[in-house]
């Protein structure tokens, strides 16, 4: 069932990327930028942990976890340490998926050339 | 907003984008949502398969598993990337393979191997987030806006 | 020489005595994969670099048009080329290992016709005896230039090009045998304020038709005068555009007489989208494919209009639209000009 | 070729899909029974009657597929699992029940948890108590260890 879910959810989420590509006609970069800023403002409404619960990696997986973690990093720190934490708290949760991306950049380019 | 815009051009200029956008190749728009359905769900279930095999044979719970997942769908994306596949993915799945987290650890490792050329250090490190920099800075700044309010909301508000 | 605003008329023939082409990979599967002098199957050429392999693919073009000549490296008194990569440094090396006398010229993927223009307007003004004009580019260099890492995966849409990978030289001679440039017409600017840098045909359609328009006035000729008029790289969708706009200003060139290079140099089934782009496409074609019909007695008269987009990635970053070119240079055989 | 890759792309991926939908209706139908299974007495551990009396009580919810739950001397672990379709509003229950728990077992260390982890391990550790295989320490020691697991975040 929640692999189902997460195939549908996670899908979705694609597909309201892909209109901002075709209708809005924006850069990825800005597609992706709007996405990571939206899932942080669902994830202050409490809107997105739900989400987690019933998509699993349907969720997870695609780029608006990013902004729910950093807001869920923030709120956790703030919880313990009040308003600094909100500063220091950002990359408790989401340090996987930029240290990931920087270890995996680098050991790329050691190993690899660009095909073209 | 767009048409505000064309409105400041010379009226010759007018005619033609208006000429240009009837004879413009369109978007395959449906195609394209379906492509992106496909491929970003499948790859959505692919880390749902993952998350699972992290739960069942390794100590991480549904909280904790995220972070591996997350982990080994770059370390994929860098051999699949590495190997040329993950662009020609792409092209097809639009923002099916843009959206997850695949698609962060593809611009940045694309950028990587891309600028190596230019030496590790100037090359690599700084073109590396080149494509993908937007996403940590505008997630970190609306994330920390978005836990601010929420803060002064909960803390002092509802005291 | 001047003739009208823009206009040459070369009175004193200058000759295109050899050319040289090379292209990659993807052009080898191309429709005119038999025209090219050397293919590549490996993009990098064995080099460190996508700015090398086209440095090198510049130089192999040279030397095979000085190759294929009567004369020697030393004859040549100038070389005139660009490209699109950052302040022209590939082009600039090869000119290095050339070392011959150096025009460099930026006019985006109308250099091919901007060198070859200039190298017959001092030929012609008795500037010199043998000149070099060539361009070249590579798909993966200009894509890092102008757009994502080659890696990424981008979804470009249906309006975007292709950008050639290949390099394609001229030799122009005051004297010998082959064909002959007649005249040639220098475009301007034209900016229809089109912003969408994956749609470059769209954009530069207008600059194309305002230069064919000129050209065929400024000359007192009708398009009937020529076999072929000969697009740079419109693509697919600019070339359409193109059509319909030269309708509209009474110029209607039959389907079959009014081709662009973009189109030509791919198979139909190949992933360019709407069509080949880059400094190299009109180049090669025209030198390779085209020369070669006209060598053939296929061809007596082409017209060749490479078009050019000159944003760069700032201009388009900081919201300004695509200012585009187009140069034409007439192409006559030896045989009817003299 | 573009065409054929992707015609075939988008017939392997219907396919992924009928199967998928196939499986959910599988499952569904796996849910409706729950999943409990008494502890039985074992006189050499801690007497499992508590955790008995809590799924009992929880079964009354039609939303819960599944509970285990082990409890030690003054420390009781529950897992559930819930119906799909209700996950959005895990949280919501999770903290009700929790209370709810406290409530009937005043002075324990009750901790409830819906995370799939947790319900496996519980599982495992209902398995060896039904066996026998266990010594007092070491069910301390293990509930001490799903504790942890649980209050893991991120």
């Amino acid at each position: 069932m929640i692999f189902f879910w997460a195939f549908v959810v996670g899908g979705i989420i694609c597909v309201i990327g892909q209109l901002m590509f075709d209708v809005f006609k924006l850069s990825p970069a800005h597609t992706l930028t709007i996405l990571v800023v939206f899932g942080a403002i669902l994830d202050g409404l409490g809107l997105y942990e739900p989400l987690i619960d019933f998509a699993g990696a349907g969720a997870t997986v695609p780029i608006t976890s990013f902004g729910n973690a950093l807001v869920h990093g923030a709120l956790q720190e703030a919880d313990k340490h009040g308003i600094i934490g909100v500063v220091t708290g950002m990359f408790e949760v989401t340090s996987a998926g930029i240290s990931a991306a920087i270890i995996f950049g680098v050991i790329g380019s050691l190993l690899f050339k660009p095909k073209g | 907003m767009a048409d505000e815009k064309k409105k400041k051009l010379p009226p010759k200029a007018q005619a033609y984008q208006a000429l240009q956008d009837k004879k413009e190749e369109k978007r395959p728009i449906v195609k394209n949502c379906m492509m992106a359905f496909l491929v970003g769900g499948t790859i959505c279930f692919i880390g749902q398969i993952i998350m699972t095999f992290y739960i069942h044979f390794f100590p991480f719970t549904e909280q904790t598993a995220g972070n591996p997942t997350t982990a080994t769908l770059i370390f994929l994306t860098m051999l699949a990337t590495g190997f040329g596949y993950y662009d020609r993915l792409g092209q097809f799945a639009g923002a099916g393979s843009a959206v997850p987290v695949t698609g962060f650890g593809n611009a940045v490792i694309s950028a990587a191997i891309e600028h190596r050329t230019e030496g590790y250090i100037i090359g690599v490190g700084t073109n590396m987030f080149k494509v993908a920099g937007p996403v940590i800075v505008y997630g970190v700044f609306s994330a920390f806006i978005v836990a601010l309010i929420k803060t002064i909301l909960t803390q002092w508000g509802g005291m | 020489m001047l003739q009208g605003k823009q206009t040459w008329i070369f009175q004193n023939h200058p000759v295109i005595i050899s050319t040289g082409t090379v292209g990659g990979p993807y052009e080898a599967e191309g429709k005119i994969r038999k025209s090219f002098d050397i293919l590549h199957d490996d993009l990098w050429l064995q080099q460190e670099s996508f700015e090398k392999a086209q440095q090198v693919m510049l130089e192999e073009a040279a030397q095979i048009a000085i190759k294929k000549s009567p004369i020697q490296k030393e004859q040549v008194e100038f070389f005139i080329s660009g490209d699109l990569i950052n302040q022209i440094t590939p082009t600039t090396f090869a000119a290095r290992t050339i070392g011959v006398p150096y025009f460099g010229l930026f006019s985006a993927c109308a250099t091919s016709m901007e060198s070859l223009a200039l190298a017959a307007a001092i030929i012609n003004a008795d500037g010199a005896n043998y000149i070099l004009s060539g361009v070249a580019s590579h798909n993966s260099a200009t894509e890092k230039q102008f757009r994502y890492p080659t890696e990424y995966g981008g979804q470009k849409p249906p309006t975007a090009q292709w950008t050639v990978t290949g390099a394609g030289c001229a030799l122009v001679a005051k004297t010998g045998t082959g064909p002959v440039i007649t005249s040639a017409t220098i475009g301007k600017v034209v900016d229809m304020g089109m912003k969408d840098p994956f749609n470059m045909g769209g954009a530069m359609a207008p600059a194309a038709v305002d230069t064919i328009e000129t050209h065929l006035k400024e000359r007192g000729v009708d398009h009937t005068y020529y076999d072929l008029i000969i697009t740079g790289d419109l693509a697919r969708v600019g070339h359409e555009i193109s059509k319909e706009l030269l309708h509209k200003r009474g110029i209607d060139i039959p389907e079959e007489k009014y081709v662009d290079c973009g189109i030509e140099i791919y198979q139909e089934d190949q992933q360019v989208l709407a069509g080949g782009s880059g400094t190299a496409c009109s180049a090669v074609v025209t030198y390779g494919h085209f020369l070669k019909q006209m060598e053939e007695g296929k061809l007596s008269r082409i017209l060749v209009v490479a078009t050019g987009s000159l944003q760069s990635p700032l201009s388009v970053n900081q919201g300004d639209s695509i200012p585009c070119i187009a140069h034409a240079v007439s192409i006559e055989a030896g045989s009817d000009v003299t | 070729m573009n065409m054929t890759f992707f015609q075939k792309f988008f017939l392997f991926f219907s396919l992924a899909i009928v199967c998928a939908g196939c499986g959910t209706d599988e499952t569904m139908e796996s849910q409706s029974s729950l999943d409990i299974n008494p502890l039985s007495a074992k006189p050499s551990l801690f007497d499992q009657s508590p955790s008995n009396m809590a799924k009992e009580s929880l079964m009354e919810y039609e939303e819960i597929t599944g509970i285990k739950a082990v409890n030690s001397d003054k420390e009781m672990i529950i897992a559930v699992q819930i119906k799909h379709m209700k996950r959005f509003f895990m949280a919501k229950h999770r903290k009700a029940w929790q209370k709810e728990m406290e409530k009937q077992f005043p002075g324990w260390k009750v901790e409830l948890s819906t995370d799939r982890k947790i319900y496996l391990e519980l599982d495992k550790l209902e398995e060896k108590i039904n066996k026998d295989t266990l010594s007092k320490d070491e069910l301390k020691k293990e509930m001490k260890h799903i504790i942890k697991l649980s209050k893991e975040q991120t």
